[in-house]
């Protein structure tokens, strides 16, 4: 019985300038990746193409094995996504209900690390990769993101909303603590954990500097590797970044479009009293 | 309760494992190499040297200045933004599913991938953004190849990319805030701006308190957006170098790689006060 | 206005989402400022219909009038209601001075802080919980949770206040205390309240009058002793009174009653108290307790099971035809375990219902 | 802490020196690369070719993304030589700490060698030039592959509608030109523009007789004169800049700008650009020097013998006149060896402009010395004339911008 | 072992972060398989003392021994408890089948799931929600919620059963049925239980012993009748009883007990019931209603305030002192509001406390 206020439409306006102002880049890069590059580059700015040219797509995937660059990608994101979920999953815990020793320096810590930016240690890394001899395999594409102190630093946050009345109980009914993140923790925190599930995935599957460290094939690439391969010395080939771009972004779009639901509904309300 | 212990660490041990020999270890490595000179394959101590360079470098107080800027300005503005869209769409809307993808499309792309096309909006000739903005007679910036523009251009890249993470978990930490407490409050008679101050925005502390550390921190990382939106470089002339840009610069293309983790180790203090000081803020807004 | 309908339930119903129906077919009325009390089992519907009351569910059918006017339509902030929730529903990131003060501060009739202060604290003398102004109720015991729930819906003096069991979680004394000030309270500044219990006693001192609800119907709507004297039907006189009542099932011939082991001459029976015309077949007559007398000729003979003492009073149970019933005996009547007894009934306060529970005498 | 700088050369040291002979055995080389798109099919193609000849070599070509890239993966793995590739694309300035560290070999036994190499250097028919410009303090590392020279292009149809009779030579006429397109197109046209701050300020001393080195006084008179006249022409709005966009290819194509100087390999780009909205043409830079950039071909000491020679081997087939033919032909890098620069296949390519006029535009090539911190001050000059040109075209004094830019190059050769 | 100290709670203390000493000094002990009862004002530490007990919370000091070991390092899973939580904890995503399930399919004695299942069922028998089974906890009422919970701490029959207000939510005849059932299973199986409960008739019936607190320490630890005829001071004289006792200021003087209107001989008192030598100075004369009765020779004069009836009973109200008492009066004696009456005590009877609380007759 809510009747439209003045509010509510000046709320819709603001909402929908700025979901003009998201999306607009994505049209662009759809309608980008289907121009000539004449009207990529033309003055005034071409936004629908005179001609689809699908043909871009042909050469996309002509130019660089896209469809094995697919499957290594989904390979790695889902098993950087897995392990990692597991992972951040038993740390989280530990730090949300678990009471020991050396709490504070370990949140202290992780907390710290997370500050370091990547760019400055990505090359020992490297190093250390080689140095196992992982070099151009799946696991030294996988290794050092199979944790993760952001997602467990989210997870915590989560956790942390589940009333503690919660744990307790499961103590009492004599659950371990395996029992409790398995058969509470996990089902409770569901759209928590396809949150991170989801980012993480999008993070494996945008990732592009690591494996083109540590990979020498082309067999072994990811997507984002791919797009780089319009672009030389002289100059770039803007459509076909374009329709590469969206081939890399479409595959995550229909994967969130699809796990969208989980993601907003079984938010279970966490506690019935108190 | 003090077999804890153990457990706890045993639950840690993946993550604790993973860490060292990924992160810390690379760190200690880095914090040792700011102290050394030469290229990475042959490295000499040379004390503070490193840092009496960076000290020294106007690049790199550019570099500063402007990650600072850029945290100072883009984080609480996304933040705030972001905020406002997310209660609106729980509040005020009913395809909430629909905004929300939308919003969260950003997150999806690769941030190359979108710098390429936000080149082309923000272009000063044929732009998109120009377009507009001269069609409403406003001044007409040339927000990529005017050095002096960059900051900002950067800075509103860096507010539009933010927002996606934000709104989704904004809007989950909405979601899990009780639907009682706002039946409660209307049943009082509270009016939408009591229900957000009162209720909305106190549940989400914890939740703010968490992006707003996701972000500073993030925002002082900032390199990919930069090097997206001016083509692989630091802006026209520079101008929009950030810290991390500086460090990669000196450790890639110079070969420097103590000045570059000397520059990491200032940064990292600088992230490191800068989190602390946000902690004790969001401490005390908890607290009230 | 019509004072004695303040507020009234038209055949309400309500089917849940999952398709249970909670409330039949409800109507009641309540007289403006008066306290009534909702009894009934658990899970018989007293917190589904405040909240309906409250605004908080949609009725699937059926109306609800505030004042005469339907209040369906009717967001809950404009109802003007007070309500303690079942679960207290506190705030957990506010004070118990910020919970309290709440009401005060938001809305239309904002109130100064300083003002709303002074009004939070008179509610939190009430309560007594002034002492944990500033804790959050994270830190406090379940009966300091609810007190706080009391102050917090008492501070803006509703025109009408819905408790739900408020006051389960408190201690025999404190409850005393708080219930008498709430119904002072409610009556001086003429509250219409309807208080959801399930203490008989507490009903029956407190309210002016009770509905007992079971599954989802009035059983029924009266005056605190007439559940007890005049129950409406078996589920009635079985629910209300403590210890609960006798129950024998009997079987009526032309003009006689017969048990197992009695037989009552209809002729015996309060001819005014049937309330119609008898037909053959089976019936149960109900009886309480303390119209189980010992009688040196009762017609009831019995084994003593065991002898209680609840309170002041001593209760004899017996087992008759595999039922368990008792009788209030003195304290004084030497008996014990294992003795034979007889007893009688007085006949005028007995009941007879069909065994579908309709009340016939 | 972990620098494994050291240990390298030790298995290859004895034999760089030793007698270079063919190959016998199956040997496998790697060779990593930057090169993409059409570039990298033809590099496919002709290694395809070369192992069709030279059974007994496999050589693997590994991609590496851009050249940053490139850059970053060889900085990254000069830490364990042992993953390095046999041989990789790379300029010259990129290797520098890895040829003082003796990781290269040094490729003139390989060039002198008779029997994988021509004999001579001489005999290799490579410009010398580009040859020098492979050599990183004065040790002949490198052989050039994928190169390309600035040159100039311009719009056919606005020379002849305003009148400009021929492409200009010097850097004076190129002003005048500007000029005139600028003024007779109503300020619709910009004259011209390079692409290249770092190859304009470089070429630009180099013609005043200045070499790229840390002696240059940038705030000084010539390194002014060359700054201004750049300066002025963006002031006075008949010069332009690339800025972000790195290319004017894009303004060239939708005529907004009438001429510009660019590297010769993007010709490909500007034909496809432009379409059949007008004619374009190709001439030699102006001014006496042209800049050649690209990479040349690099070889690291951890290989091992049969491998450096396998290497060296498929490196002269690459610069051998028909590869380089091939190569030029379709990808419009310039053919390194003279003989295929001048063959009549070459020059009569009518798919580009470029060919018909390649021997006058190549006349005085010029290259970065490599130095230490001649990259980094060459890099940094980009920036400093970004900085510098921005000031003009607000119409600002640009002295206190050479003055910071001066500071900046100074610091760039002290890093 | 020692039988008669199953559980054994040892100068227990604890002090909440915020520096609230919520318990003081604690010590009891529990015989194995009884059911002692827990007793106390609102916020008196009750729970706090069952959190400690099933090892959820840290004790600042003291000790914890079950069956002469202490368990205080001993993770709660290993205690071998059930536990009704106050607030139910119920698990929100879990149908209360599966919510009662629980405890039998995790840890170290899992069952399969049909045997589990059958065990279930059982015990939502016992407390009557086996056509709940398939609900989520949110589509409950609140005596609903609270039933699931009880199930779910009785169905791995543990060692030591903590209660924490178990039946609060429900109606009279569900929780009388309800207490019983869970007594004569805990009795059966032998399950050493502690029980909170706020309501003292509860305690009275169901207990085997009491243990009442206030303020953090215990007040008594005794029997049920006890707290009625022989309280431990002024405070358990006040709490237990209904209605409350009523108290006299009296100042003792050589041999006389002087109040405002009477005078009592201390000689006519009990002298084996003095529990030591009086000073001279201020007492607090307390008595039950019950005994002080209407007597025509009564020294107690005093107008009827009010005349309250109370199930089968007749409260009669007077004011003395300015401090409200009572008396209980049969239900057939003519009194009416105003009358003017006179009253005696049962001298053997009544208590003295000292003005600390100290109990001396
Ligand atoms: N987490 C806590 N932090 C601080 N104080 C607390 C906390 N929990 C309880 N308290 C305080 O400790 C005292 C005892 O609390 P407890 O919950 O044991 O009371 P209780 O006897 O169970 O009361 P009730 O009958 O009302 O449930 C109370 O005064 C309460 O406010
Ligand atoms: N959200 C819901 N969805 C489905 N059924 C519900 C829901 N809420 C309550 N019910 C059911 O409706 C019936 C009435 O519930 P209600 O909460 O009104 O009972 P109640 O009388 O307040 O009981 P109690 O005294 O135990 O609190 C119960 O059988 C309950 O299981
Ligand atoms: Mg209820
Ligand atoms: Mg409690």
């Amino acid at each position: 019985m809510k009747r439209i206020r003045l509010g509510v439409i000046f709320s819709y306006i603001i909402l929908f300038i700025f979901a003009f102002i998201t999306v607009f880049p994505f049209i662009y890069m759809i309608l980008g990746g289907l121009m000539n590059f004449q009207e990529t580059t033309s003055i005034p700015p071409t936004l629908i193409p005179h001609h689809f040219e699908w043909g871009n797509y042909a050469k996309v995937f002509a130019r660089a094995p896209f469809a094995r660059y697919f499957f290594n990608t989904v390979l790695t994101a889902s098993i950087t996504t897995l392990v990692s979920l597991f992972n951040s999953l038993l740390g989280a815990f530990a730090m949300v209900n678990l009471r020991f020793k050396g709490k504070g320096v370990v949140q202290m810590v992780m907390l710290s690390l997370l500050m370091v930016p990547g760019e400055a240690i990505i090359f020992t890394n490297y190093n250390t990769i080689a140095h196992m001899g992982l070099l151009n395999t799946y696991i030294g594409l996988v290794l050092p993101f199979l944790t993760s102190i952001f997602y467990m630093y989210y997870l915590q946050s989560y956790f942390g909303s589940i009333s503690e009345t919660i744990y307790k109980a499961a103590m009492i009914d004599g659950a371990s603590d395996w029992d409790y993140i398995w058969k509470i923790l996990v089902p409770m925190s569901k759209s928590g954990l396809f949150t991170v599930g989801l980012l993480s995935f999008i993070s494996g599957w945008n990732s592009f500097l690591w494996p083109l460290l540590v990979t020498n094939e082309d067999t072994m690439r990811l997507l984002n590797n791919g797009l780089s391969a319009f672009a030389s010395d002289a100059g770039s080939e803007t459509q076909l970044q374009l329709a590469a771009a969206t081939l890399t972004v479409v595959p995550i779009l229909i994967l969130y479009f699809i796990f969208r639901k989980q993601i907003i509904k079984g938010v279970v309300r966490n506690d019935l009293k108190g | 309760m003090k077999t804890n212990q153990k457990k706890a660490w045993l639950f840690l041990a993946p993550t604790i494992i993973f860490v060292t020999l990924f992160s810390i270890y690379p760190i200690l490595r880095a914090f040792g190499m700011s102290f050394q000179s030469g290229s990475l394959i042959d490295l000499t101590w040379t004390g503070f040297n490193n840092y009496k360079y960076i000290f020294n470098d106007p690049e790199f107080w550019l570099a500063i200045k402007n990650t600072l800027l850029y945290a100072i300005i883009s984080v609480p503005v996304g933040l705030a933004i972001s905020i406002m869209l997310a209660w609106i769409i729980f509040d005020k809307v009913k395809h909430k599913s629909l905004f929300e993808t939308t919003f969260f499309m950003p997150y999806v792309t690769s941030t190359i991938a979108i710098g390429i096309v936000f080149r082309y909006i923000f272009n000063g000739d044929y732009g998109m953004l120009n377009f507009l903005l001269r069609s409403l007679h406003l001044p007409a910036p040339d927000w990529i190849d005017d050095p002096a523009m960059s900051l900002t251009t950067i800075i509103i890249f860096g507010i539009w990319s933010s927002l996606a993470f934000n709104i989704v978990i904004l809007m989950g930490a909405l979601r899990n805030i009780d639907p009682n407490f706002y039946t409660i409050a209307d049943m009082y008679g509270a009016s939408g701006k009591d229900k957000f101050w009162k209720i909305t925005m106190p549940e989400l502390v914890p939740t703010i308190a968490f992006l707003l550390t996701m972000n500073i921190i993030g925002a002082f990382k900032i390199y990919t957006s930069v090097y997206a939106l001016f083509n692989g470089q630091a802006g026209v002339g520079n101008s929009g170098t950030t810290a991390v840009f500086y460090i990669y610069n000196k450790f890639q293309t110079v070969g420097t790689p103590g000045v570059a983790m000397a520059a990491t180790v200032i940064l990292f203090l600088i992230i490191l006060f800068a989190t602390f000081l946000q902690r004790k803020m969001m401490k005390k807004i908890g607290e009230n | 206005m019509d004072n004695n309908k303040f507020v009234e339930v038209k055949n309400l119903r309500k089917v849940y989402d999952n398709g249970h129906e909670a409330i039949k077919n409800v109507s009641f009325s309540v007289k403006k400022g008066d306290l009534v009390c909702l009894l009934g089992p658990s899970g018989c519907g007293k917190t589904t219909i405040l909240n309906m009351l409250a605004g908080l569910l949609n009725p699937t059918s059926g109306e609800i009038l505030f004042d005469g006017k339907s209040v369906v339509n009717v967001e809950p902030k404009d109802r003007h209601i007070g309500y303690v929730f079942q679960n207290y529903a506190l705030y957990p990131h506010m004070t118990v001075l910020q919970n309290v003060m709440f009401p005060l501060i938001v809305g239309k009739n904002k109130k100064s802080k300083a003002e709303a202060e002074k009004v939070a604290q008179k509610y939190m003398e009430l309560t007594q919980i002034t002492e944990l102004a500033d804790q959050k109720p994270g830190n406090l015991s379940g009966g300091q949770q609810q007190r706080v729930a009391i102050a917090r819906a008492l501070v803006q003096e509703p025109k009408i206040l819905l408790m739900d069991e408020p006051l389960s979680n408190l201690d025999a004394r404190l409850r005393l205390k708080i219930r008498e000030e709430i119904r002072a309270l409610v009556k001086s500044v003429g509250i219409t309240t309807l208080f959801v219990t399930h203490d008989q006693e507490e009903a029956l001192s407190i309210g002016d009058k009770i509905i007992l609800f079971n599954d989802g119907i009035i059983q029924q709507d009266d005056l605190g002793q007439n559940f007890y004297l005049e129950p409406n039907n078996y589920f009635v006189a079985n629910f209300v009174g403590n210890p609960v009542i006798d129950n024998f099932k009997v079987t009526k011939t032309e003009n006689e009653l017969k048990a197992n082991d009695f037989t009552i001459q209809l002729a015996d029976l309060k001819q005014a108290r049937f309330k119609r015309e008898l037909p053959d077949g089976e019936y149960t007559l109900s009886v309480r307790p303390e119209n189980v007398v010992l009688a040196p000729d009762g017609f009831l003979h019995a084994t003593v099971d065991d002898i209680e003492l609840i309170g002041r009073e001593r209760v004899l149970k017996f087992t008759y035809d595999n039922v368990q019933a008792r009788s209030l005996i003195d304290l004084e009547v030497p008996i014990k375990h294992g003795d034979q007894v007889n007893l009688t009934m007085k006949l005028d306060r007995v009941f007879l219902f069909t065994p579908d529970g309709e009340r016939v005498y | 802490a972990c620098s494994n700088g050291g240990n390298s050369s030790s298995s290859s040291s004895s034999s760089s020196s030793a007698k270079i002979t063919k190959v016998k055995k199956n040997t496998n080389i790697v060779f990593w690369h930057g090169m993409t798109g059409v570039q990298q099919e033809t590099l496919k193609e002709l290694t395809k070719e070369f192992e069709k000849d030279n059974p007994k070599i496999k050589v693997k070509l590994e991609n590496q993304g851009a050249y940053p890239d490139l850059q970053a993966k060889i900085n990254s793995t000069l830490q364990s030589p042992s993953n390095l590739p046999t041989i990789t694309q790379a300029y010259p300035d990129w290797l520098y700490t890895a040829a003082k560290n003796k990781m290269l070999v040094n490729l003139t036994p390989y060039i002198n060698s008779k029997e994988v190499g021509w004999g001579s250097s001489d005999a290799s028919n490579i410009k010398t030039a580009l040859l020098d410009g492979a050599k990183i303090e004065g040790t002949q590392y490198g052989i050039p592959f994928n190169k390309s020279i600035e040159t100039l292009t311009y719009n056919a149809d606005i020379f002849k509608k305003y009148g400009i009779k021929k492409a200009p030579t010097t850097m004076a006429e190129l002003k005048e030109d500007a000029e005139t397109i600028y003024k007779k197109s109503n300020h619709k046209v910009v004259g011209a523009g390079f692409d290249s701050l770092s190859n304009y300020y470089t070429l630009g001393m180099k013609n005043e007789g200045v070499d790229f080195s840390s002696k240059i006084d940038f705030a000084g008179a010539t390194s002014k004169k060359v700054i201004n006249y750049y300066a002025d022409g963006i002031k006075a709005g008949y010069f332009r800049v690339a800025g972000s966009e790195h290319y004017l290819s894009g303004p060239f194509a939708n005529q907004k700008v009438a001429m510009f100087i660019g590297t010769s390999a993007g010709e490909g780009f500007v034909k496809q650009g432009v379409g059949n909205k007008f004619t374009y043409d190709v001439a030699p830079r102006p001014g006496k020097y042209t800049m050649s950039q690209g990479t040349d071909i690099y070889m690291f000491n951890h290989a091992s013998a049969d491998q450096k020679a396998a290497a060296f081997t498929y490196i002269k087939f690459l610069v051998s006149k028909s590869s380089q033919l091939k190569w030029a032909n379709a990808t419009g890098y310039i053919p390194v060896n003279n003989a295929a620069a001048d063959s009549a296949e070459y020059k009569d390519n009518k798919k580009i402009k470029l060919p018909a006029k390649l021997e006058d535009a190549m006349k005085n090539l010029y290259s970065v010395p490599v130095v230490k911190d001649a990259g980094a001050a060459y890099g940094q000059l980009n920036p400093i004339m970004q900085n510098i040109l921005a000031a003009a075209q607000k119409k600002q004094n640009v002295n206190s911008a050479i003055n910071s830019g001066k500071a900046k190059f100074d610091a760039a050769w002290k890093q």
